[in-house]
């Protein structure tokens, strides 16, 4: 009962529990309990980062995605669907070719995750956030600015857009 | 030396360049051009005799004239140096000094003939463009440089024939003249590109040297020169491109005088001097000369029998008189053909001016319609005849040494058909010189003085130039002051008072003395000119050659003599006394009559090969660039958008289509990858 | 043993998943919460790459560049969504409907 | 003096001592793995009896402060100085029938009491109540609550969806228009102490203020964090989803007996737990005032109280500073509440952060 | 060193902009600006001009600074005897066409702005030693091209536009090709044009590579069978438009062939120049009668323009020094030449508001200027020596005969078609009796019009006269350019 295996454990319970999340998030009737599946997802994509070592990362999917994008998507669910009929979130014609393409998808990104090798053995330095902070503001200041300009452009246009004329 | 020669072709382009850039009055333009030209034809005096000194020296010192060159370059590309320069020898010599006299003589005579015309200042430019033009080609040292000048002289005979642009004919016949000779320079051009292909060089004496040190000869020199000959072809006028020259009458007279008689067209007869030692290298095209001189000889003569225009009488005889000089040179006498284009020179220049004359003082240039002006105009009426008799080759005027020394020569090269031709070319040049002459100015006036009808919104302005009638817009009669019609020229007041309007035949009078006396002096050399080239005291041709000339030939002078005086014998009998009807003449050979007034269809046939022929192929390829290779064009556009409206059923609109679309293609295309890639 | 392969295999399921659901579905709020799962599935990747991946010299941070990279997709996504959530508000507002059938603009 | 330590060291870390103990005990006839889970049980067991002991005294509490504001005496019949008056709340809500309404979305009416409870509880992961008594000594400690507390936001919105009321569903996103909008300045708030401490680690936030509380260098910031931390609490003067008046009681308005108390243990959870994130950042977490001013002048002065002793103390003052606002405030409107989070907070935040950051380069540069 | 290369090619981008940024209404301040902008590029030209050293063959004033080092990419400029030339020319066009368009009322802001964006690409074009650069200012110069003629030109603008827009981009996509081509199959995997000369390549490779970028280059000469945008695009553009598109657009594709194709491949250009000579033939004599039969001024014009560069193909096929500096030298003769007869038929037209030929007729009395330029440019453009036309055409001949005799024979035959349809042009439109209605017509007047078409005609007799002012430049570089050290080692 070492430290790996309490690292299977998680991984497969998070795994698993992370398919099913998605497969609801596509699958269940109601659009809303798809949003929810999502939260679901997005916690346990946290739980992921935390065993991948990136506590950050985990804080900061927690925050944004299920503090800020799944409350967008609750409430433009909340705003634009008042129904509460158990079909608002149907397939469209083309879902069985969705679905071959998607298989195909799987399949081609399968084959090819086979067929190589893979390193191991990495190792997340103990300090990582600070130095996820030095690169941020480091060699990737560029990006981050840009980022920053994004959400700025993003914000604004979001608000231009929704705004009822 | 040099500067001199640099001095006589550069004055002239001075004169060109004050004039179009300062603008002077009218009349001190041709002052200029006068002064400038005046200027040359001291220095070419100066050169000329300049030459005789050095060539008697070295003649003394049993030597070859060494020739004075001076060279400038002028631009290099590639690996070849392009120069220009001015070169003289006595050839050069001798035509500087026929080309100044001449353009001299037509400059003067032209400020009386030109007065008045609103162009009378472009008139001069052209004149001084067209001088300086014609003593490059004279002084080029090399093909290049000939080539130049050449092109040069033929656009200012382009602008001189089409100097009265607002007559379709003068538009007409400047366009044909310039197209024609171009014809022509095109084989010229690729005669020179063949030789600098073989010899990396378009130097005349450099050229002489190949052939001497026998780099250059055989088929490829025979060919390089024949072409170079259609050069002269083109601009000397001879078959089968002669026909531009009668077209040019359309210009003024004086140029008709001075370029299509005297110098320009004598050109082509310069070319094939300048380039003479290599000619003589290759003897097919010598005789290519010979026999296209001969033959266009004879057969210009035989349309200058039935011309009724005074002006193309004199142009199928220049024609013909070339066809003389290309015979003589295309038997091997460079003397020969040097000497008959020195006397026709003058000759010509002064039938040209004399019947400038007639048509400046009877405003009328159809022989038909003249008549009886030897009455009013007496010293026209002379020196026309002094003209025409040296042209008919009456001893002993000059025409008939020169042209004898060319039949002599012919005789020497034992081609009796060339000979013949010869022959029956004096004979028939008396007989129309003859008819010409007692046409115009013997029995009585037989056409009117009406002014040929005009477009409407432009009056007629009371000018002595029948041919040119000045037109200027209703409303501002001066135009842009272009040469202000009331600005008369010197000496042209003269006379002038009552020449329209009167009776047939009374208004006609003697043209003033600005244009009389370089008739008279003309008529002096016309006579005598022949006796520097006596047979046996031939001093021209020594000149030329350092040495001297065969010896005459009786038999030779004899038949020719005889067939002149049988000309105009035949002539005066048909015209003067009226022994034998013109009617009847004209009866009995109507076919040939016919076909020489259709001058041979020649004129149609080539009319017919460019208005038909080639527009009509123009017209194909357009047609065919239009439908064909446009079309090709726009049918692909047209597939491209058909194929782009097929495929406009697959935007449905509906994004999960397209992205469905796009992850089908990736999932294909990352297959396909692995597949390929066998990994 | 957990190895990188194991989040890549993850990472392709739940991008299948929500590429099925992006190219199936007929709610367009339905349709970005699938790409969100795709977003998603892309990060475990980096962050799994981030976790596993040698160091390689003269690189102080890393593979950490795969977190970096992360959270870069992650603020481009927030970003979108607003954007994406805003528009389907204006698209509702003009259409009462989020059906993404019913938004054909681009039909020639 | 040893023994005096020994005492002084158990009592400061009793718990930590009690948890050691008990493991090597059950190590002994247990297999690892089942030592481990043991251990979780327990020490789950242990922080929900004190989770709702801690709530239930803050519920008293909160009734007999605010009913002496307003000049009254508040529940004093259970027990003595009614003390027993939560068990008899609580006994009272878990004999209620749970109803769900007929239209409403029964699983996300159910999840949703759940969705609100567990964040509330797992924030408590990251508070330190002493150097060695936090349950998890995360590296960005402060993140995961925030991260954490963004949670309850999507529990807001099922419980409000999930009734199939209007009231409800207005209620709930009401609170979390609210709720997120002043998680922002929230944010920035914390991101200056963070700064300062040069760690986003409680404990590491906590012995960067040995020195000097932090409250001292960044008031602007507490105040902030207080106030949005007020706001996100849901409570007066920034209770808007339930007033009464408007949406008869917001998003738990169907809600009833144990569901009901669920919502009110989570509020107040929450409530204690930024009491106590905001001492952990701005008074010195667990650290004595008095060791600290005697650090001052040189004195060693004794802490007088083991660390979550003082902890608790400074957690309860200002705890009682809400009671205090709640009764003092009236509440604020819709408008006056957005405009305070972007035009007042958020703009002191940022003023803060940029002198803050100013400040340091300026104490760096001087420093070295 | 002062950046004097960029500085031509930016400032009149800069003008642009400035004049993007003055107010619509303020028209004199526009024209000002453009006046301003482009005379200065033309004074900094100037400058390069006669700071140029003659006797070097390499590459001047070169400006070089990293752009995409993974890729080999720089920003790579550099003046040598092939590109000086064309500066200056399109400095000097770009300018007067300026002038020429002082009276556009339609839009003068769009209009000169768009023309210094123009400006800035064909200089870039000309100044590039990167071929990337170099590609991408190619395209740079459509946009404000396709932009000028669709909106300010005749009645079939758009069509002319996109056609003309289209069809370059055709090419320069096959371009693209094969540049990347030569990137990737190249010895040295490089976008530096001067380093592209030295890289092996494999011959089938490089075969295909050239007729790719041929193609490219073929479009925008024009050469036939790719001519037929240009008739088009001439008729419906602009007059300064026309000018700066005969006069300077045309030269990049014989600029490119002589960069690319005879710079890069020399060895390919040789196993093939019987068939390009043969190309070049046929737009010699095609051009030339098409535009015999042409109804419209400015095709006919257009047309010409496809015969004349046909001389450029055939001394580019010939591919010795002479034929390639022949070619060069007659791209710059044919700029100043065409640029002038265009804005000659503008002129016309702007008095007649026709351009039919068959409409016109006797306009000489009443145009005595613009008829005397007119013949002055007819004969320039048929090659009258003593013009600059007669340069280039003679110097392609000359080169062009050694090796390619049978082929220049058949092309001096377009000097005549040339001197038949260029005289008949000008007797049917100036000579023959005076057309009443033209009556009220007046001669070039307004010093905008003066400016440009005597400045342009001095410029043909000056280098008519004194060439070597031109050749001593293209002497430098030029006949240099096919003997790359592969050709060499190829025979």
């Amino acid at each position: 009962m070492n430290a790996d295996s309490y690292v299977a454990i998680a991984f497969w319970i998070l795994a698993i529990g992370m398919v099913l999340a998605a497969y609801a998030v596509v699958a269940l009737p109601r659009i809303i309990h798809s949003a929810l599946a999502l939260v679901l997802f997005f916690f346990q994509i946290a739980g992921l980062y935390v065993l991948l070592r990136a506590e950050f990362i985990a804080a900061v999917q927690v925050i944004i995605y299920v503090g800020a994008v799944t409350v967008l998507f609750l409430f433009a669910i909340m705003l634009t669907n008042r129904s509460y009929a158990p079909d608002s979130n149907p397939a469209n014609r083309q879902w069985i070719a969705a679905g071959v393409v998607s298989l195909g998808l799987l399949g081609t990104l399968l084959a090819t995750l086979g067929r190589q090798t893979w390193p191991t053995g990495g190792q997340v330095p103990a300090n990582a956030t600070v130095l996820l902070g030095q690169l941020m503001l480091g060699p990737f200041i560029l990006p981050f600015e840009i980022a920053a300009i994004l959400l700025l452009v993003a914000m604004v246009g979001a608000i231009v857009i929704a705004r009822e004329s | 030396m040099p500067s001199t020669l640099w001095l006589i072709l550069l004055l002239p382009v001075v004169s060109l360049a004050l004039i179009t850039l300062l603008r002077p009055a009218p009349r001190w333009s041709g002052r200029l051009t006068i002064l400038a030209i005046g200027g040359s034809f001291v220095f070419s005096v100066v050169a000329f005799f300049e030459m005789l000194t050095r060539q008697q020296a070295a003649v003394a010192a049993h030597q070859e004239v060494e020739p004075v060159v001076s060279m400038v370059p002028w631009f290099q590309l590639g690996k070849t140096s392009f120069e220009v320069g001015v070169l003289a020898d006595p050839l050069a010599a001798i035509m500087l000094l026929v080309v100044t006299t001449v353009s001299l003589l037509v400059q003067v005579y032209s400020q009386g003939y030109m007065a008045g015309d609103p162009g009378y200042r472009r008139y001069f430019a052209f004149m001084s463009l067209f001088t300086f033009s014609m003593l490059g080609l004279v002084l080029a040292p090399n093909f290049l440089q000939m080539f130049i000048f050449w092109e040069l002289v033929g656009v200012s005979s382009y602008l001189l024939i089409g100097f009265w642009y607002h007559k379709p004919e003068a538009a007409y016949a400047a366009k044909k003249a310039f197209i024609t000779t171009r014809l022509g320079d095109l084989g010229f051009l690729v005669g020179i590109l063949m030789l600098y292909a073989y010899t990396g060089t378009f130097d005349f004496h450099q050229l002489q040297a190949a052939v001497k040190v026998g780099a250059l000869g055989g088929a490829v020199l025979s060919t390089a020169m024949v072409l170079v000959f259609m050069g002269a072809v083109g601009k000397s006028a001879q078959f089968p491109l002669h026909v531009w020259l009668p077209d040019a009458m359309e210009g003024p007279t004086p140029v008709s005088a001075l370029i299509h008689a005297a110098t320009m067209v004598a050109a082509g007869v310069y070319l094939v001097a300048r380039a003479f030692p290599l000619f003589q290298a290759a003897p097919t095209a010598l005789m290519v000369v010979a026999v296209v001189g001969g033959f266009t000889a004879f057969f210009a003569a035989t349309m200058g029998l039935v011309m009724s225009d005074i002006k193309r009488v004199l142009a199928y005889s220049t024609v013909s008189q070339l066809g003389y000089m290309m015979l003589g040179l295309g038997v091997g006498a460079l003397s020969a053909g040097m000497f008959h284009l020195f006397t026709h020179a003058f000759f010509k220049a002064l039938l040209f001016l004399a019947a400038g004359s007639v048509i400046h003082g009877a405003m009328e240039q159809d022989l038909f319609k003249l008549g009886g002006l030897r009455r009013h105009m007496p010293w026209t009426a002379l020196t026309f005849a002094i003209g025409g008799l040296s042209l008919a080759g009456v001893p002993p005027l000059a025409g008939f040494w020169s042209k004898d020394e060319v039949l002599t020569a012919v005789y020497h090269s034992g081609n009796g058909l060339l000979l013949a031709l010869g022959l029956l070319t004096a004979f028939m040049t008396a007989f129309y010189i003859t008819r010409a002459w007692l046409l115009a100015f013997a029995g009585e006036w037989r056409g009117a003085a009406a002014a040929p009808p005009l477009p409407p919104g432009y009056a007629l302005t009371p000018r002595p130039s029948p041919t040119g009638y000045a037109l200027t817009p209703g409303p501002t009669p001066t135009g842009r002051g272009v040469g202000g019609e009331g600005v008369p020229a010197a000496g042209s007041e003269a006379g002038h008072g009552g020449s329209h309007g009167g009776s047939p035949g009374a208004h006609a009078h003697e043209s003033p003395a600005v244009m009389v006396v370089p008739l008279l002096i003309l008529a002096v050399p016309s006579v005598v000119a022949g006796f520097l080239g006596l047979p046996g005291a031939n001093w021209f041709g020594s000149f030329l050659h350092g040495e001297e000339e065969s010896a005459a030939e009786g038999i030779v002078i004899a038949s020719s003599v005889v067939l002149a005086g049988l000309g105009i014998l035949l002539g005066y009998l048909t015209y003067g006394a009226r022994a034998i009807s013109a009617e009847g003449l004209t009866a009995a050979f109507r076919p040939i009559h016919a076909l020489l007034v259709n001058k041979y269809g020649l004129d149609d046939l080539y009319g017919w090969l460019v208005n038909r022929l080639y527009v009509g192929i123009s017209l194909a390829l357009a047609w065919f660039d239009q439908r064909i290779v446009d079309g090709l064009v726009n049918l692909v556009a047209w597939l491209a958008a058909q194929v782009g409206r097929g495929v406009t059923r697959t935007a449905t609109g509906q994004l999960p289509n397209y992205a469905l679309a796009v992850f089908a293609g990736v999932v294909v295309i990352a297959n396909v990858v692995a597949v390929v890639a066998g990994r | 043993m957990i190895t990188l392969q194991h989040f890549l295999v993850l990472s392709a399921v739940i991008f299948s998943i929500g590429l099925y659901g992006a190219l199936a579905k007929r709610n367009v709020v339905a349709v970005l919460m699938c790409i969100e799962l795709m977003f998603n599935a892309v990060n475990i990747t980096l962050v799994a790459f981030a976790r596993y991946l040698p160091a390689t010299a003269g690189n102080p941070y890393g593979p950490l560049t795969g977190q970096v990279f992360a959270l870069f997709i992650i603020a481009v996504a927030a970003a979108e969504a607003a954007v994406a959530l805003a528009i389907i508000l204006a698209v509702y507002r003009t259409r009462r409907s989020v059906n993404v059938e019913d938004v054909n603009l681009l039909q020639s | 003096m040893d023994a005096l330590n020994a005492v002084s060291n158990f009592i400061s870390n009793v718990l930590p001592i009690l948890r050691d103990l008990l493991a090597g005990l059950l190590n002994n006839f247990l297999p690892g793995w089942l030592t481990e889970i043991v251990m979780s049980i327990v020490s789950i067991s242990v922080f929900l009896a004190f989770a709702t002991i801690v709530v239930m005294s803050l519920t008293l509490v909160e009734r007999r402060v605010i009913a002496f504001m307003q000049n009254r005496l508040g529940p004093n019949r259970v027990g003595p100085q009614g003390v027993l008056q939560p068990v008899a709340d609580v006994i009272k809500l878990f004999a209620k029938e749970d109803i769900i309404p007929a239209n409403a979305d029964p699983w996300v009416y159910r999840l949703a009491t759940t969705v609100m409870v567990i964040p509330a509880l797992l924030i408590y992961a990251v508070i330190p109540w002493s150097q060695n008594m936090v349950i998890a000594n995360l590296s960005i400690g402060i993140l995961y609550f925030v991260a954490i507390s963004s949670v309850s936001v999507v529990g807001l919105l099922m419980a409000g969806w999930g009734s199939n009321n209007k009231f409800a569903l207005l209620g709930a996103m009401r609170a979390a228009a609210q709720v997120i909008s002043y998680e922002i300045p929230l944010v920035f708030s914390i991101i200056g102490v963070a700064m300062l401490a040069g760690s986003l680690s409680t404990v590491d936030i906590v012995n960067a203020q040995r020195v000097l509380w932090f409250i001292v260098l960044q008031p602007v910031a507490f105040f902030v964090f207080f106030t949005a931390a007020t706001a996100e609490l849901n409570r007066t003067p920034f209770d808007l989803m339930e007033a009464e008046s408007e949406i008869v009681a917001g998003y738990h308005v169907e809600y009833s007996g144990v569901r009901f108390a669920l919502f009110f243990l989570a509020e107040y959870l929450n409530g204690f737990a930024v009491a106590a994130l905001a001492t952990t950042m701005f008074f010195g977490g667990w650290l004595s005032p008095v060791e600290t001013i005697g650090n001052w002048f040189g004195w060693n002065l004794p802490p007088l109280l083991p660390p979550y002793a003082w902890f608790f103390l400074k957690t309860y003052l200002l705890f009682f500073i809400l009671y205090w606002l709640r009764g003092t405030l009236p509440r604020v409107r819709i408008d006056q509440l957005m405009g305070l989070a972007w035009k007042v907070l958020l703009p002191l935040a940022l003023a803060n952060l940029a002198l803050t950051s100013i400040g340091l380069y300026l104490y760096r540069v001087i420093t070295t | 060193m002062f950046p004097l290369l960029s500085a031509i090619i930016f400032l009149p981008v800069l003008g642009a902009v400035l004049i993007a940024l003055t107010p619509r209404a303020r028209v004199t301040l526009i024209r000002a600006l453009a006046f301003v902008f482009s005379g200065a590029a033309l004074a900094l030209a100037l400058a390069l001009f006669a700071g140029f050293s003659r006797n070097v063959a390499t590459p001047q004033y070169v400006e070089r600074a990293a752009w995409i080092p993974q890729l080999g990419i720089s920003y790579f400029l550099g003046v040598d005897g092939l590109s000086l030339p064309f500066i200056v020319l399109t400095a000097m066009l770009t300018f007067l066409a300026v002038i020429a368009s002082w009276h556009i009322e339609l839009r003068p802001k769009e209009y000169f702005a768009l023309m210094l964006v123009l400006e800035t690409g064909v200089l870039g074009v000309f100044s590039s030693l990167d071929f990337l650069l170099f590609f991408l200012f190619w395209e740079v110069e459509l946009i404000p091209m396709y932009l000028l003629i669709g909106t300010w030109g005749g009645p079939r603008r758009e069509y002319a536009a996109i056609k003309f827009v289209i069809y370059t981009l055709a090419g320069s996509a096959l371009m693209l090709v094969g540049i990347l081509t030569l990137y990737f199959f190249g010895s040295a995997h490089t976008f530096d044009m001067l380093a592209l000369r030295q890289q092996g390549i494999d011959p089938v490779v490089a075969t295909f590579a050239f007729f790719l970028v041929f193609f490219g280059f073929a479009v925008k000469l024009p050469s036939f069978p790719f001519h037929t945008w240009l008739p088009d695009a001439h008729v419906e553009a602009p007059t300064a438009v026309s000018v700066l598109l005969a006069g300077v657009l045309l030269k990049m594709g014989g600029y490119g062939m002589l960069r690319v194709n005879v710079g890069m491949m020399p060895d390919v250009l040789a196993a093939n120049a019987p068939f390009i000579g043969a190309l070049a033939v046929v737009s010699i004599l095609y051009g030339a009668a098409v535009s015999t039969v042409q109804h419209d001024l400015k095709s006919l014009v257009a047309y010409s323009s496809v015969s004349h560069m046909g001389y450029v193909l055939l001394g580019i096929a010939a591919l010795t020094p002479g034929s390639l500096g022949g070619a060069a030298v007659q791209m710059f003769t044919h700029g100043l030449i065409t640029g002038l007869l265009f804005l000659l038929v503008g002129v016309v037209y702007e008095r007649t508001h026709t351009r039919i030929i068959a409409s016109m007729g006797g306009l000489a009395p009443r145009m005595p200027l613009i008829a005397t330029i007119f013949v002055i440019a007819g004969l320039a453009s048929l090659g009258l020596p003593a013009t600059a036309g007669f340069i280039g055409e003679f110097a392609v001949f000359v080169g062009a005969y050694p090796s390619l005799p049978w082929l220049t024979i058949v092309a001096i035959f377009g000097v005549v078609a040339t001197a038949g349809y260029i005289l008949w042009m000008l007797q049917r439109v100036f000579f023959g009796p005076p057309n009443p209605r033209w009556a009220a017509l007046t001669d070039a007047n307004r010093w905008f019009e003066v400016a440009p078409l005597v400045t342009l005609a001095a410029l043909v007799l000056v280098v008519g006269i004194v060439p070597s002012l031109l050749t001593d430049i293209i002497q430098a570089s030029v006949p240099g350019l096919a003997s790359s050290p592969l050709l060499t080692a190829a025979r």
